[in-house]
């Protein structure tokens, strides 16, 4: 027993050294921890955002980093779980990184707008300020708000609103259909309201929730649809659940309009490819033709630079937008001091790559930003996922449309 | 007997542990090494818990998890009673109360699940693993759906006057609580209950006529071992301020089952060394390779084939060749073994990081590093040499352990004789 | 009062009947011997007294009490105990730790997960001489599985009467063992049996014979004749069914 | 009406679908014991292979050689794998398969990578096969019947005519009666799993392009096949046969009903009001909780029935 023991202990003290006992050094960047999956089956988000975040950071550091100094970036896996989260969160403060960034994920997202506030309150000579760039759910910036969250990316209702709006005069009828979970829950919720205070004149004929990525066959749903006489399905899905649906949709010859709200994630464009003609729409952040619509040549390239070497198309532009407020931020504020640069942040005004105003709003670090409203057609100057197929502006909510009130009574620290 | 001081012994390292990696140049405790501490020792409650069924009554569960998720979420949510002035509970007795709930819940549950023994039992319990992590995602009241139920441990009511604002705080309750329940689980044992479920585990047919009702055994073992998976829960609500869906998943309940297989499910002890491994290749291992699962399931698999018992196992099997003395004429058989074992280790992760880098991690702009030196993937050399260490170090690694096998086989002949 | 009893007792697997009215009676500290040839349904008839298999027809008393429609472990619990045909142990625990585990509810101890074993000196101590009754004491400890299988049968034989059962139930307790072997169990059964009532299925004619009080011969089941040695040895029907074809 | 009608076509075509997985997991679970808990990545290896092989020579040669690779990889895992644990037992065995799940989700993901795969349903069969009430009926779903159908047919007449099947025919119900008849048994189990994960490829290749061909398809459809196969009981196709069908038609038509409990008590005058997690349950709908109805069937089944619907003797 105790050789066994005494090898246990040497593999322990070997692998802690690893990964608790880096060189503190001299910092010659500035490190940003970065928590998504890379493992397990939502693995494919977290791979795409890291390339993405390579790309993004090459600009950003081009540009002059901030302070003088180059961004660099510290991934840690999360497995999509809270506890794995927080246990990154702690490597990340041991690190003395003064700032978490994650963009998967409400579950984990919750978990570390609290634990990040928890550790602020505890730990006043170590705070870090969480950087949310994917945790859509409504009640971070509502009701959980607090003051070392900053979100760039629009909440649930912040999408609802787009999405109503971008909804076309002739549409009277609509299908509701979304996940059991808390995200199609929220998506639901804030549909239905904004629908009943923008477009009175639509009827919601059916409203569904449907148990999340169990579902294998979804033509008894789109018997149902059928049966209801909507013009056009609005629903949450994403991934599995909505390429199955619009298969089955398409293979039993519904003709509606799929008014989405995530089919342009990576992987969507592929997996439903021409299914998707003339009947799919999504709420994208960005999208390739979205410079070439606005004449944007600059950001045409920019996008265009990604696309020389991917299969997958550039839409992360919050994540620029991100990583620029946060380099000035850091100039303002002359430190990576977490309090400094967020009492910086607040109310900036920025312009995003193709040049719309946005702001970090004070009240409840939401950010204020620009939606595109787009449909999926043949007839564009760039297709997205080699699929032949591109993403085509329909309406663009500007970030005057998306200001909403928000609920959020935030506790401000003291200094 | 060595083992006497053992036990003490491996108290005090637990004890001495997050001092030996104290961060003297900000003057705080390094707090992943402590979260990591703290999540061996629910890990480890949680192992034992599940070999009280696997390898004690040889249940096949696939919902174990179910219970350990059930005592977060009581505990969050007592937390916040008491948090409110509700309730006058002490932190340091909440993991009890988080256990009562997974012992109600387990009760529940097991009245289903052990009126069937084997197959059907798993069967069962993976049917009520289903239902359960579906329905907290469904009902918002007690689970909060997906963002789960957040708390904040500083309830200001505690025996010893402790805050719990701080991580070392909270991994010293832990481990005393990890402590008491792996001394009640090993008393269990040592019980009537403890040695009938063996018993029925073995031959439930003859248990029956010794007068035994082999499925109220089966029941009062299944309630109780959901009665310390729900104390891990309480620990991990405590740990972390929030429980969401993922504590009760079935990812959690097969992590259960890895640890104690792996450990080794015939010797009590096992569970917590396999507990510990899985926590360092999770937490520890993931932030070097994105393909931990991989290894998990190798070793998983390796260990299924080729050592049944799991690590303690092993270790037992020397048991009787230490007594006698001849421990160190199996130094150089194990030396012989080491570098071909070397060789098919390095080419197997080298294949594989190199084959996922190609395909997942290639265009992320990072380079690939392995083995301390940056290796370009596209390159012929790399791959040759991964395939051939692998191809060679499985052959050498065949003829090696054949050896070791014989030398082994003659010593034990002999330690009997 | 009879000790065990049998009223017309049926059994069917399917269409096919395996027991077709059997009728006994045993009376409290008879040797009672079943024989018959393979297929007769003398492992069947054990099943269906022990609570194995439910009956289809017909009654089982216990010392007056009816048990045929109880499960195995309150048939247990009433005094009355078996052993299989096939040895049936606990391959993975210790000699000394099989029997303690058939100790343990007629001790009283039932579900108790509080009482530590090791405290119990009662028990221990019990288990300890049934362990030296058996000549098992050098292989206390080991696993149960690994015994040979002569010290197998003498452990199944000391888990069946270790509950301390009034009626005891053994299923060819020699089967498969050499002469001295034989003799040696039948000394065992003789010894750790006295005073209770017993009822063996056996082969071995001589076994048979010298240690039976009553004799019961099985045919397609169905008792053809029942009664001391003598009687059974002298009747034709059993001569022309079974035993003529023996000798 | 015509919802009905559709339902139960659409239930038809899934439940096909599932038979088709599941009945292969019966044959190797009544035979050998093992409950394959890597069945499913079988079959979502059999899709990944079919889209990688079409993509070289076509679709219909695909349908033949993927399902020939899954076999053989079965019959590797067989004899490299299961039958090195035989000897440690049934959950031995079980946690062996419970472990390749882990190695072929990532595997797949090394060699494809992470995102869905575009494989298409092919272009000769891309057409509306009638129209039912306005809805239309793709001939691919006609095409999955059929390829099912075939299948059932071959594997009744494998089991019926031919001799190998006679034997696996026997031990199904006596697994431990072939070996005392002298058969060489662990070539008997090699043929069962090989077969078995054959027709997991099968069901990987036309299910692979009805569905979606992404790492995450085994486990989506792993649990539900355990259920098919324990719920139809063992040693028994035609249970598994039923047992697919009833799955196939329970998930189609339960998202038909929009009932909750609720609804059922309102007549005998009982009223929720209020926001409790009891009315909160209450009052889930079933259309809701759809996919959960076979897991309950699972449980209710195995809790009064250790044997299942059809089965020959207890799991």
């Amino acid at each position: 027993m105790t050789s066994s023991i005494r090898r246990l202990c040497f593999a322990f003290v070997a692998l802690s050294m690893l990964v608790a006992g880096r060189p503190a050094g001299a910092e010659d960047t500035i490190k940003i921890g970065y928590v998504d999956p890379f493992s397990g089956p939502f693995a494919s988000g977290g791979d795409e955002f890291l390339k993405v975040f390579g790309y993004i950071l090459q600009k950003v550091n081009a540009d002059g980093g901030a302070l003088g100094k180059k961004f660099e970036l510290v991934p840690f896996d999360d497995k999509l779980q809270p506890a794995e989260a927080l246990i990154a969160l702690k490597n990340i403060t041991d690190q003395n990184i003064p700032f978490v960034m994650q963009c998967t994920g409400s579950n984990v997202g919750a978990a570390l707008v609290d634990g990040v506030s928890k550790h602020n309150a505890r730990n006043p000579d170590n705070r870090v300020l969480y950087l949310n760039c994917g945790a859509l759910a409504t009640e971070l910036t509502n009701e959980q708000c607090d003051f070392w969250q900053f979100r760039f990316t629009g909440n649930v209702e912040m999408r609802a609103v787009a999405r109503i709006k971008a909804l076309p005069m002739d549409v009277k009828k609509v299908y509701l259909l979304n996940q059991d979970y808390l995200f199609g829950q929220s998506i639901q919720h804030d549909t239905r309201k904004w629908l009943a205070k923008l477009r009175p004149d639509i009827e919601v004929v059916g409203d569904e929730l449907m148990p999340f990525g169990k579902v294998q066959d979804f033509s008894s749903y789109v018997a149902k649809i059928k049966a209801s006489g909507a013009q056009s399905v609005v629903t949450g899905n994403y991934n599995r659940d909505l390429n199955l649906l619009i298969k089955a949709a398409v293979d039993d010859g519904l003709n509606v309009r799929f008014d989405t709200y995530l089919a342009h994630l990576i992987g969507g464009p592929t997996a439903i490819g021409s299914a998707g003609e003339h009947r799919l729409t999504s709420i994208t952040e960005f999208h390739p033709n979205v410079p070439v619509e606005l004449k944007k040549p600059d950001a045409e390239a920019y996008s265009n630079g990604w696309r020389a070497n991917h299969d997958t198309d550039f839409s992360e532009v919050p994540f620029l937008t991100m990583l620029q407020m946060l380099a000035r931020a850091i100039d303002t504020a002359g430190s990576t001091d977490a309090l400094k640069v967020a009492l910086a942040l607040e109310d900036m005004k920025a312009t995003d790559l193709v040049g719309s105003p946005v702001q970090m709003r004070k009240v409840d670090h939401q950010l204020l930003m620009p939606y595109y409203a787009a449909s999926f057609t043949k007839d564009v100057k760039y297709d997205a996922e080699k699929t032949g197929f591109g993403w085509k502006t329909d309406f663009i909510a500007s970030t005057d449309d998306l200001t909403l009130p928000t609920v959020c009574k935030m506790k401000r620290p003291a200094s | 007997m060595k083992s006497r001081w053992l036990i003490p012994a491996l108290i005090a390292v637990a004890i001495a542990l997050p001092w030996c990696f104290y961060d003297w140049g900000h003057h705080r405790h390094a707090g992943f090494l402590l979260s990591m501490l703290s999540q061996m020792g629910m890990m480890v409650i949680l192992a034992l818990s599940y070999n009280m069924l696997l390898g004690q009554a040889g249940l096949f569960s696939l919902c174990h998890a179910t219970f350990f998720g059930i005592g977060g979420y009581a505990t969050v949510h007592l937390l916040n009673a008491v948090g409110a002035g509700d309730l006058p509970v002490p932190m340091e007795l909440m993991p009890l109360l988080a256990g009562l709930s997974g012992l109600a819940l387990a009760i529940l549950f097991g009245a289903m699940a052990t009126k069937q023994r084997a197959t059907a039992f798993a069967m069962i319990t993976l049917g009520i693993s289903e239902l359960m992590a579906t329905a907290a995602l469904m009902f918002h009241h007690f689970f909060g759906g997906e963002g789960g139920v957040t708390t904040n441990r500083m309830i200001e009511n505690s025996l010893f006057g402790l805050t719990y604002a701080s991580g070392l705080q909270v991994y010293y309750l832990i481990l005393a609580w990890t402590v008491l329940a792996t001394g009640l689980m090993y008393y269990l044992t040592l019980t009537p209950l403890g040695r009938m479920a063996n018993a029925t585990r073995d031959n439930f047919e003859r248990a029956q006529f010794i007068g035994y009702d082999p499925r109220m055994v089966r029941f009062l073992q299944f309630a109780l071992s959901g009665f310390f998976a729900g104390i891990g829960g309480g620990l991990y609500a405590i740990t972390y301020e929030i429980v969401t869906f993922d504590a009760l998943a079935a990812p959690l309940s097969a992590n259960a089952l890895l640890m104690a297989y792996i450990g080794g499910t015939t010797v009590f002890g096992g569970p917590i060394l396999g507990a510990i491994l899985i926590t360092l290749l999770q937490s520890g291992v993931s932030l070097l390779s994105n393909s931990w699962l991989v290894y998990v399931g190798v070793m998983f698999i390796a260990m299924v084939i080729f050592a049944p018992t799991g690590l303690a196992g092993i270790i037992k099997a020397h048991g009787p060749i230490r007594h006698s003395g001849r421990l160190g004429s199996l130094v150089v058989p194990y030396l012989r073994l080491v570098i071909p074992s070397l060789g098919l280790l390095l080419g197997f992760v080298g294949i594989v990081e190199l084959m996922s880098f190609l395909t997942i991690g290639a265009a992320q702009g990072r380079k690939l590093v392995l083995f301390g030196g940056p290796v370009d993937v596209h390159a012929a050399l790399p791959w040759v040499i991964s395939c051939g260490s692998l191809i060679l170090g499985a052959l050498w690694l065949r003829i090696e352990a054949a050896g070791f096998h014989r030398i082994w086989e003659n010593l034990t002949a002999e330690v009997r004789r | 009062m009879t000790a065990l009893t049998l009223r017309n007792v049926r059994k069917n697997f399917g269409a096919t009947e395996i027991i077709r009215g059997v009728t006994l009676d045993i009376a409290p500290g008879e040797r009672h011997c079943i024989i018959g040839p393979n297929g007769a349904g003398k492992t069947t008839c054990f099943n269906l007294i022990s609570g194995r298999f439910p009956i289809t027809s017909g009654e089982i008393l216990l010392n007056g009490e009816r048990i045929d429609t109880l499960p195995p472990h309150k048939i247990n619990r009433m005094g009355l105990s078996r052993s299989f045909q096939i040895t049936s142990i606990f391959q993975r625990l210790s000699v000394f730790e099989n029997l303690r585990c058939a100790l343990l509810w007629s001790r009283g101890y039932r579900y108790s997960f509080w009482s530590p074993l090791w405290r119990q000196k009662a028990l221990n101590e019990a288990a300890e001489v049934l362990l030296e009754d058996l000549n098992l004491s050098a292989r206390r400890d080991i696993l149960a599985g690994l015994l040979s299988y002569a010290e197998q049968r003498a452990l199944e034989i000391g888990m069946t009467i270790a509950g301390g059962a009034s009626v005891v139930l053994l299923d060819e307790p020699t089967a498969g063992m050499s002469n001295t072997e034989t003799d040696y169990a039948m000394a065992l059964i003789r010894r750790v049996t006295a005073g209770k009532t017993l009822l063996m299925v056996e082969h071995d004619m001589k076994v048979v014979f010298d240690l039976a009080d009553t004799i019961t011969v099985l045919v397609y089941g169905q008792v053809i004749a029942s009664g001391p040695p003598v009687e059974v040895r002298a009747n034709r029907a059993v001569q022309e069914a079974y035993l003529g074809a023996l000798e | 009406m015509e919802t009905v009608l559709i339902s139960v076509l659409n239930g038809l075509v899934y439940g096909m679908l599932l038979f088709m997985l599941a009945s292969g997991l019966t044959l190797i679970f009544s035979m050998m014991g093992v409950l394959n808990f890597a069945h499913a990545s079988i079959y979502m290896l059999g899709a990944y292979l079919a889209f990688t092989v079409s993509r070289f020579v076509g679709f219909f040669p695909a349908l033949i050689i993927a399902p020939i690779l899954c076999g053989l990889i079965g019959a590797a895992i067989e004899i490299w794998g299961l039958r090195r644990v035989h000897h440690n037992g049934h959950i031995a065995e079980l946690l062996f398969t419970f472990g390749l799940v882990f190695i072929i989700q990532r595997l797949v993901q090394m060699t494809w990578g992470m995102l869905p795969m575009a494989y298409r349903v092919p272009a000769s069969l891309d057409f509306p096969l009638f129209v039912l009430y306005g809805a239309n009926f793709p001939a691919y779903r006609g095409f999955m019947l059929l390829v099912s159908a075939a299948m059932l047919l071959g594997t009744w007449l494998l089991l019926k005519k031919t001799r190998i099947g006679l034997i696996i025919q026997a031990a199904l119900t006596h697994p431990q009666m072939v070996s005392s008849l002298g058969h060489n048994v662990p070539r008997v189990f090699t043929t069962v799993f090989a077969g078995g994960c054959l027709l997991a490829g099968l069901a990987g290749v036309i299910g692979g392009n009805y569905q979606t061909t992404e790492p995450g398809m085994a486990d989506s459809m792993g649990p539900i096949v355990f259920v098919v196969v324990v719920f139809g009981g063992l040693g028994s196709l035609a249970g598994c046969f039923v047992a697919s069908i009833i799955m196939g038609m329970i998930q189609t038509f339960a998202v038909v009903i929009d009932y909750s409990i609720a609804d059922l008590l309102r007549p005998m005058g009982l009223m929720l009001t209020g926001d409790t997690l009891l009315t909160e349950v209450l009052t889930v709908p079933v259309a809701r909780i759809g996919a959960l109805l076979p897991f309950v069937m699972m449980v209710t089944i195995l809790f009064f029935r250790p044997r299942g619907l059809m089965g020959t003797r207890d799991t």
